[in-house]
């Protein structure tokens, strides 16, 4: 690991961002516009900073800052490629788990920051549905872990090698799926802004640099929980042909893919079916899940 | 570089390249205030699912013993794998007993 | 997993329309929203279409709009074909100078909702106590005039007990004041069939009977904007459920009925002005597109997800509050004007009607009407004798809207119109918001397809 | 991490840890202090990792982040004025409090300085996950049995306490004992 990595995951980042705003633009089968998306990003920026006068002092021009914090060092916990394996920790699947962990308090600070009604509506609704998201998502992080014997996200892809996590435990990853896309705010679930209902709800105050900053922090989750998925469940960078790198971009791509196309299938959900549906059927299937994992562990991964 | 030093190098990168952005624009363009006149509404907002937020608690610091765990199962065989049955037996019913209370539902 | 990758012609911007996107269509100015990919977010919209002349309610609505909007973006005023609302100054339907504006709902975009804590004492906490006991603070909230998927001009005042709604009201800000002999058309979503009516009352006013050629024309045309209207609806509770299939079948379908639809502002429908308002549709391929349609809604695993069990109401409740129209006929309550008219018989039409009356059947119900409403549309361009539309002269002349029977009658010097069942629906609306979640309560509220115009007395 | 960077990172974080921890009991909205509060765990939480104990560290960001926010709604529900508007003051009975304050924090400075830590200094990649692993899984299986059964009873008694009328709907009227209360 040299010490140009941290510039690598900030190129991985920025890159990463841009190739999910192009995937936007094939699933939503609109002609893509680099033009008239760069022009919009540079008019963005250049505008000044915009507060409502019902704002709460820090919170509302911290939010996206925490917010972009928590994504870039979610990605960084991603394990490219044998040469580049981001920050390669014993516990790095933790921190990816408590990066997306701050996503949380990021949303809730914009949504009660705001002051109008129905952004701190959104705020609230966010809380509703990380309580739903957060559990699946951490059981799941601990089935994927057993087998593998360590926390290290590139130990996990080591013990792939043969075969992918997402073969030997399918009911995992069903449960992981619907938690990243819930993690990232993306339709089906994107209760916080929903446009429709909330009128933008939390981020509708933003302009200019802050609604820059959170509409690059969340392609950059999407690309950090894509790739964690990749890693985590499709063997990661383990492949025939190409070269490592290359199979993780793919992987990666792919999964992003999935979950912008079955965002635009599924109408968005509502916050108390959803919890309710999360802790009566997600939980005590992760629950299972873990059990299942155990025994796959003892029967095949000694 | 160990893994440490570019988990902080990566965090003061970060936190340098937002307060500069911010920095940039607060200079050049400045703050802009918008709903003049307008009250907050920051009520004392009635949650409704703060039954399930309990249960999340519990569940939350089931997790601290579950990642050592799993990072530990592989070599200890048969009986960590019933210890930890044990342990999510003790959760399941914790669910089933907030489910047969009725703590899943909005109130 | 087939990814059906689209290439659409031209550039989708992220836009807004004022007032709504039912209004567009429906005075089928379709085309001028082609190329924009149409958000209710206004801190994302780069293009925003308002009509010419913007009803005068809309103004405090647009201007708390304006403040939400980016600095670089300007509203851009498109002249319609029929200019929406009361500042009509070359309406031929309507000659003079609008009457004096009605009272202006304080509908700002976003109410100021200070929870009633602001006062009382400061560690005692008093209220009463709601129904798990607690005792806390609700948000004020008026869901302004230009709530994007909802009609524009639609004012939902709110109280909410957290995310739940404790008390809503609905009011409808827009309104046309029907004044001198010139008839005016009180409600810009169904344009055709109030001129139809005005039409017909006029004739029965002057004894005669509208020639059976045009009979079978206005039919048509009535039937088409049936049509028209529901899949606009359906659209936009498909843009509040972030339903994406929905919004392009009904987007598919509207492109086949809407072929060359224009609305032309004529007082008396002549022959070519009706001719105008039918256009040349493509019924048989709007006919497949909305039978695919109506499969999509109703085996929908979303939609039923979303809108099943919502808002019922039974049929004693639909007729004891007086409803009309598909929010009738969804909960089995068969009213409809036109099972009683000889045309109608003549084509063979008998109404579809529902069971559950929940929000699920009054969207399932809407599909089935507009698909039928093409076929009735297709047997009436088709036909050649017509019975005679016997009606009483002097009597009030009825069409049945794609909301309820519209009738209008021109008595003793000034016109009576009466759209049945548009404020009991409010009322129905507002009240079986009571008690859902905020996002359930905006699907029940889309469900009834609420008109923002109110029109008579 | 060499010792200039331990200190690079421990020292500032250290102060902002105090600085935010302090400006929960100045500021008067709810949703700020509950905040602060989870800024102030969160630099701990880095603090631990700079430490080269991460899975503590990654941990505490893991966990604190999500009760921090469960105790902001908490907070924002039973705290009159949530939003600060009115200025509230934080603080009660000020002299006896302080004093406290100060007397804890002597005491615990001095058992930091006095006791004499192990010199045994950990590196960077020590297996510390797996060595609470075999921890919890070895010796200290009874405590870690025993805080199933802490979290379960915990699951049990908060459900009981929040759903005062339990799965019969039998609402506790305020003041009243639940005996002969009807329903």
């Amino acid at each position: 690991m040299s010490t140009l990595t941290p510039l690598g995951v900030l190129a991985v980042a920025l890159g990463g961002a841009g190739c999910v705003a192009v995937l936007e633009c094939v699933v939503a089968g609109t002609r893509l516009a680099p033009a008239t998306m760069a022009r919009l990003a540079s008019t963005t920026v250049r505008q000044p900073l915009r507060r409502p006068a019902t704002y709460d002092s820090w919170l509302f021009h911290l939010a996206p800052g925490l917010l972009l914090i928590a994504a870039v060092m979610a990605l960084a916990t991603v394990p490219w490629a044998p040469g580049f394996r981001g920050v390669d920790f014993q516990a790095g699947v933790i921190l990816f788990g408590g990066a997306l962990a701050y996503v949380t308090p990021a949303v809730f600070m914009a949504g009660w920051g705001v002051g109008t009604p129905l952004g701190v509506v959104g705020g609230f609704r966010w809380l509703a549905l990380m309580l739903a998201y957060a559990m699946p998502l951490a059981m799941v992080v601990t089935a994927v872990a057993a087998p593998a014997g360590s926390l290290r996200p590139s130990d996990i892809v080591e013990v792939q090698h043969a075969v992918p996590m997402a073969l030997v435990q399918p009911l995992a990853f069903a449960l992981w799926l619907p938690a990243i896309v819930a993690v990232c705010f993306l339709p089906p679930f994107d209760l916080p802004q929903a446009d429709s209902e909330l009128g933008g709800g939390a981020f509708a105050g933003y302009r200019g640099l802050d609604a820059a900053i959170v509409w690059l922090a969340q392609r950059v989750l999407l690309v950090a929980v894509s790739g964690m998925t990749a890693a985590l469940f499709l063997s990661g960078w383990h492949g025939p042909l190409l070269p490592p790198a290359i199979w993780m971009a793919v992987k990666t791509v792919g999964v992003a893919t999935l979950v912008l196309w079955a965002g635009r299938r599924l109408p968005r959900m509502e916050v108390d079916r959803t919890l309710a549906l999360a802790w009566k059927v997600a939980n005590p299937l992760a629950i299972v899940a873990i059990v299942i994992a155990g025994a796959l562990t003892l029967a095949f991964y000694r | 570089m160990t893994a440490v030093e570019f988990f902080f190098v990566l965090l003061a990168l970060l936190l340098g390249l937002l307060l500069s952005a911010y920095a940039l624009v607060l200079w050049r363009r400045g703050v802009e205030v918008t709903r003049r006149g307008e009250q907050p509404a920051w009520p004392r907002y009635h949650v409704r699912f703060y039954t399930v937020a309990l249960l999340f608690i519990a569940f939350d610091m089931e997790m601290a013993y579950m990642y050592p765990w799993a990072a530990v199962f592989r070599d200890l065989g048969f009986f960590a794998y019933a210890e930890i049955g044990f342990f999510l037996t003790v959760l399941g019913l914790g669910i089933a007993y907030g489910w047969r209370e009725g703590a899943l539902e909005w109130s | 997993m087939v990814l059906r990758l689209r290439r659409s012609r031209h550039e989708r911007v992220p836009g807004f329309v004022i007032p709504d996107e039912q209004t567009w269509t429906l005075l089928g100015a379709e085309s001028a929203m082609a190329g924009l990919q149409l958000t209710a977010n206004p801190a994302a919209a780069r293009v925003v279409l308002a009509p010419d002349p913007i009803p005068d309610e809309l103004a405090e609505g647009v201007a708390a709009l304006r403040e939400l909007l980016p600095d670089d973006v300007a509203i851009d005023y498109r002249a319609l074909p029929v200019p929406v609302g009361t500042r009509v100054r070359d309406l031929r339907v309507g000659t003079e100078a609008p009457a004096a504006g009605m009272e202006h709902g304080h509908g700002e975009h976003d109410g100021h909702g200070d929870g009633d804590g602001g006062h009382h004492d400061m560690m005692a906490i008093v209220g009463d106590p709601s129904a798990d006991g607690l005792i806390m603070e609700s948000i004020q909230l008026s869901h302004g005039p230009l709530a994007a998927p909802l009609p524009g001009g639609l004012v939902v005042d709110v109280t909410l007990d957290g995310d739940v709604v404790a008390e809503s009201a609905i009011r409808a800000l827009l309104r046309v004041e029907p004044a001198g002999p010139e008839p005016r058309v009180p409600d810009a979503l169904t344009p055709v069939a109030w001129t139809v009516v005005f039409a017909e009352a006029v004739a029965r006013a002057g004894g005669g009977s509208t020639g059976s050629e045009r009979a079978w024309l206005s039919l048509a045309a009535v039937e088409l904007e049936r049509a028209v209207s529901h899949l606009a609806w359906l659209r936009s509770l498909g843009r509040l459920l972030d339903l994406h299939p929905l919004i392009e079948a009904c987007t598919r379908s509207l492109a086949a009925l809407q072929a060359s639809r224009a609305i032309l502002p004529y007082d008396t429908p002549h022959d070519d002005w009706l001719e105008a308002a039918v256009g040349a549709p493509d019924l048989p391929d709007g006919r497949d597109a909305l039978s695919d349609l109506v499969k999509l809604v109703t085996r929908s695993r979303g939609l039923r997800w979303r809108l099943r069990g919502r808002a019922v109401l039974t049929k004693a409740e639909a007729s004891s509050r007086g409803l009309c129209g598909p929010v009738a006929r969804a909960s089995g309550r068969a009213v409809d004007g036109r099972t009683d008219d000889p045309r109608y018989a003549r084509l063979g039409f008998d109404p579809a009607l529902g069971t559950q009356g929940d929000a699920l059947a009054r969207a399932i119900l809407r599909a089935e009407e507009a698909l039928a409403a093409v076929d009735l549309a297709r047997r009436a361009l088709e036909a050649d004798a017509c019975p005679d539309a016997g009606g009483v002269p002097g009597g009030a002349a009825v069409t049945e809207g794609p909301r309820g029977p519209l009738s209008a009658r021109w008595t003793d010097g000034r016109w009576l119109l009466v759209a049945a069942g548009a404020e009991p629906a409010r009322r129905a609306a507002a009240d079986a918001m009571v008690g859902l979640e905020w996002s359930a309560a905006l699907a029940v509220l889309a469900s009834f397809d609420l008109s923002p115009w109110s029109v008579g007395a | 991490m060499s010792d200039l960077g331990t200190a690079l990172v421990f020292w500032p974080s250290a102060a902002i840890m105090l600085v935010t921890a302090l400006y929960v009991f100045i500021t008067s909205s709810m949703a700020r202090a509950g905040l602060l509060l989870l800024a102030a765990l969160g630099i701990e939480g880095l603090i631990f990792v700079a430490l080269a104990s991460e899975f503590l560290g990654f941990l505490q960001l893991l966990m604190m982040s999500g009760e921090m926010v469960i105790m902001v709604f908490f907070m924002v529900m039973f705290m009159p004025d949530p939003g600060g508007l009115m200025g509230m003051d934080m603080t009660h009975d000020k002299r006896r409090s302080a004093a406290v304050a100060a007397a804890v924090t002597v005491a615990l400075a001095a058992v930091a300085v006095l006791t004499d830590w192990p010199a045994r200094v950990v590196g960077d990649d020590a297996p510390d996950v797996r060595a609470i692993g075999f921890e919890v899984m070895g010796r200290s299986m009874v405590t870690f049995l025993f805080a199933a059964m802490t979290i379960l009873f915990a699951m049990v008694g908060g459900v009981l306490l929040a759903k005062a009328g339990g799965r019969y709907g039998i609402g506790a009227p305020l003041g009243e004992a639940r005996g002969e209360a009807g329903d």
